[in-house]
């Protein structure tokens, strides 16, 4: 781990900034790891009332640290309610009621369309990653995406192995039939990427404290373009470092 | 009518060279008794359906019991790979496996359209690269003219789950995580539930699963069934043996000494369990690193 | 975030003249106050939707509140017919009523996929003669080539469900029957539960629906809010009250100078209630004949 | 009511009679009413453990007497589960695991189609009935019906005013798609109609004691045949009518 700036990680930095992003959310649809630290700081920084729903089925889970899997006990006895996995898919995500779904990956792309597959061919592949999961219903029915990912130059590739889950979609403003937006924010240690309104494409839209945009974009994969307002994130404050580091001690 | 008998009973019985098995539990209740069972009675050719493989499958891929997987995710939670899985992927040990892949929630359509009777489930969603490596098809709704996924109906041979509590008349209840069991059971054309314990009557829980002693073939009493997955109000969750498991999954040899020892070697459950705990503390720390 | 309203104030803001609203309850948990106050306050031009309109949308109906009726069984439970519905498909009193009729499974169906954010649902069944008189179209499987049924989703405007309790936070909970409330208000645009009363924490129901209180408009209590249906571990049916609505119903005078005397002339639902204890027991006993 | 023998009314013979047509029977999907009645009688005569199911969902019901709706209260707090209509609907009915749909009717045809919807034209009826109710799909997911109507002309009709629920499809041996075989028996105050295997048409198969041929002819619509080994329906035994008669007292 690299110290971009005394006092706190990069990884920290990523974490504090996506729990940031969930500012002003009501309901969101976490994914396990990354995604689940984020929301669960958010949730215990500045938004007691945030809905926290797991794809195991459990809706308005208050876990007091972050889990290990989507299904750990302290879930389901936290939660509001627990369902089945048909029913969570069926009336919670399909039915439109999420408004941010909360994803990491193994590859991006410059329109946010994710990999989590295969490296190399599908029948022989050089790398077999864990597959779909929920993502793709997830990046489909929430009203909009936010990803958080190490800024890795073999994770943010000019073309992905697989296409496993939605991104953008430039040139079809119906998005083909999905609910949702698509990802608003690609939140990395490095800086937070966003959409081009008029392209699509995801552009260096903020830098890390620290942070060098040369750095940001040899680890791009493509041709990284910069928002024309490109700002700077705010370091982690002492609460927000405080909250999280209890969050992930164990 | 569902009737009691051991686990290795029901095995036997129920479980045949070449069937599609569906062993459910979403993290929580996942049937590790059974499926070590299954491996030491040395099935083969199976097909195995479970929307996450998790380390129950990791086992079964290596010790050589599957030809063909259905499934959505395959990773060990939290953790990182399934090398088993992998291996068998990567590099066809210790058999080439086939992969029919899905979504989780496209996969668990397929449960819910088999347990509807239906020959299909349709939903919103994205297709993608997964689209040319499964069994998905378009629908287009007759209303709006919008184009839908459909999935076809998943009837396995046989359901393995494990619940908390079966009453004296064979009904079971679980609850907490429920995931998509109740739909396999519904969905297979035998099933077996393994459970914590066998009760008089069953306390109330609001999102509690109870399924009739007339669609369960058969129930067999396995404490910690679900070892090192949990049964909620029973067991927690041993996620210290889930790190563990890299280790002794990452090479060949290792993992068929480990899968000897402790599941082959052992004649039940209890004996697995035993000898699982019996292991120096020392041992599992270093192992769990 | 649901809000605490008073039932007067609550269909004042959710109901308006030319809504569809959805008054859900199987037999049980029947929202008879909500839709007491709908007349008080006179709404007009509603499409009522219904698996059973009961003897809630024979008053509705009767009271003149509704131009349509989406339904599949309109009948008083046990009883016989419903006379104000008779009325008006027979006879066009108060006013013309438009049908738009349905079987039990297809109209569940409605619900079910408007809540899961699909155009339609699809089902094994039997159009008949209902399929010309109803929003149902064919759709074939395209892994089989078998034909299916399909229906279109169904949105309310408003749905509207009596439970047994709502904690502090806005939450509801209802337990025992639950017919397709659930669905009906997950489907809705916007949603009012009565309940019996606020607790501080729910007691644990297997097969219980919990409504977290993000997906609910409006909260009211009103303590036997569901009479002459009723809330389980609440209240009893009041099986005399259907069968004395059979006389009350049957000729519209009488129908007119009741609904006057017991919901026009009463200001609430405790008003109401009251007035119909205080009725003579003969009275009852000679019109439950 | 008549009273064909001493002793028992029709009504009474026509309840025991479709109680012992569900010998054997494991799980009934039942209609209120008649066909209510007559299943909780088979459950207390010789299926103790025939499992009933009511539309309003529950499964397993023990109820000590028929309820007066399908949702009284004693179906849900004696029943094994209880789950919502779309479950009731797609998973026990829709998903092939009910043996036995038990109903009723307002009209039936020879080939026992029901009608439950309107006398008259559709859109101005002279009698409009309550509508199909859960029939429709009971018919055509029951691995096979039973009919419990009593014997009127106006009831056992040549043409329904409308068709609201299948019957036998003669001349399709797919009936169409549907799960189930059809009525394989109507019960009524005076007799049992089968179908004929060749034919598919009801045809009397049993006469009620002491009820002439003639009569069951008068009462239907239709030019109803008898099947070659027409037989007579044993008397209610002692213990039947004492059974039934508890369960109807109210």
């Amino acid at each position: 781990m690299t110290a971009p700036e005394p006092g706190y990680s990069a990884d920290e930095m990523m974490t504090v900034a996506a729990a940031r992003e969930l500012r002003g959310t009501r309901v969101c649809f976490v994914g396990i790891g990354l995604p689940s630290l984020a929301a669960n700081l958010a949730r215990q920084l500045h938004q007691p009332d945030l809905v926290l729903i797991y794809e195991s089925g459990t809706i308005g889970a208050k876990p007091s640290r972050p889990p290990l899997s989507v299904g750990d006990g302290e879930l389901a006895e936290t939660a509001d309610l627990v369902v089945s996995m048909p029913e969570i898919f069926a009336y919670w995500l399909q039915g439109g009621r999420i408004q941010v779904g909360f994803l990491g990956g193994a590859q991006i792309d410059r329109f946010g369309n994710l990999n989590t597959t295969v490296i190399g061919p599908y029948e022989r592949p050089q790398v077999r990653l864990p597959g779909a999961g929920g993502a793709p219903e997830i990046a489909w029915c929430a009203q909009r995406v936010v990803v958080i990912m190490r800024h890795r130059r073999r994770a943010f590739v000019e073309r992905l192995g697989f296409l496993t889950t939605p991104g953008l979609c430039p040139g079809d403003p119906e998005r083909g039939g999905a609910l949702g937006k698509g990802p608003t924010a690609v939140i990395t240690d490095l800086g937070v990427l966003r959409p081009d309104p008029a392209t699509q494409e995801l552009v260096l839209s903020e830098l890390h404290p620290g942070v060098d945009p040369d750095r940001v974009r040899a680890e791009t994969g493509w041709h990284l373009r910069e928002a024309a307002d490109l700002g700077r994130t705010a370091p982690p404050t002492a609460q927000e470092l405080d909250v999280l580091r209890r969050l992930s001690s164990e | 009518m569902s009737r009691l008998l051991s686990l290795r009973e029901a095995i036997a019985e129920l479980v045949h060279d070449g069937d599609t098995i569906a062993l459910e539990g979403f993290t929580h209740l996942i049937p590790f008794a059974a499926a070590h069972e299954i491996i030491r009675q040395g099935r083969r050719h199976l097909t195995l359906a479970r929307l996450t493989p998790d380390l129950i499958y990791d086992q079964m891929i290596g010790m050589g019991c599957a030809d063909r997987l259905i499934f959505s995710w395959g990773g060990n939670p939290g953790v990182g790979s399934l090398h088993r899985f992998r291996d068998a992927v990567e590099n066809g040990w210790p058999g080439p496996l086939q992969l029919e892949e899905y979504s989780h929630g496209s996969l668990t359509h397929r449960y819910v359209a088999a347990a509807s009777g239906l020959p299909l489930a349709i939903m919103r969603g994205f297709g993608g690269d997964l689209f040319g490596h499964t069994r998905m098809a378009r629908v287009t709704c007759p209303f709006t003219g919008e184009e839908l996924l459909a999935v076809p109906a998943l009837h396995p041979d046989v359901a393995i789950v494990h619940a908390q509590q079966a009453d004296r008349a064979g009904n079971v209840m679980m609850w907490g995580i429920v995931g998509v069991q109740k739909e396999a059971v519904l969905a297979a054309r035998r099933s077996l539930v393994t459970v914590e314990e066998v009760v008089d009557s069953f306390a109330p829980h609001t999102g509690g699963v109870v399924l009739p002693q007339w669609v369960v073939t058969a129930v067999a009493v396995v404490p910690d069934g679900a070892h090192p997955s949990f049964a909620q109000d029973y067991s927690q969750r041993d996620n210290a043996f889930y790190r563990r498991w890299d280790a002794i999954s990452r090479e060949r040899d290792r993992f068929l000494d480990w899968m000897r020892q402790h599941v082959l070697e052992t004649p039940d459950h209890r004996s697995y369990l035993r000898r699982l705990r019996e292991e120096p503390p020392a041992d599992q720390l270093k192992a769990g690193s």
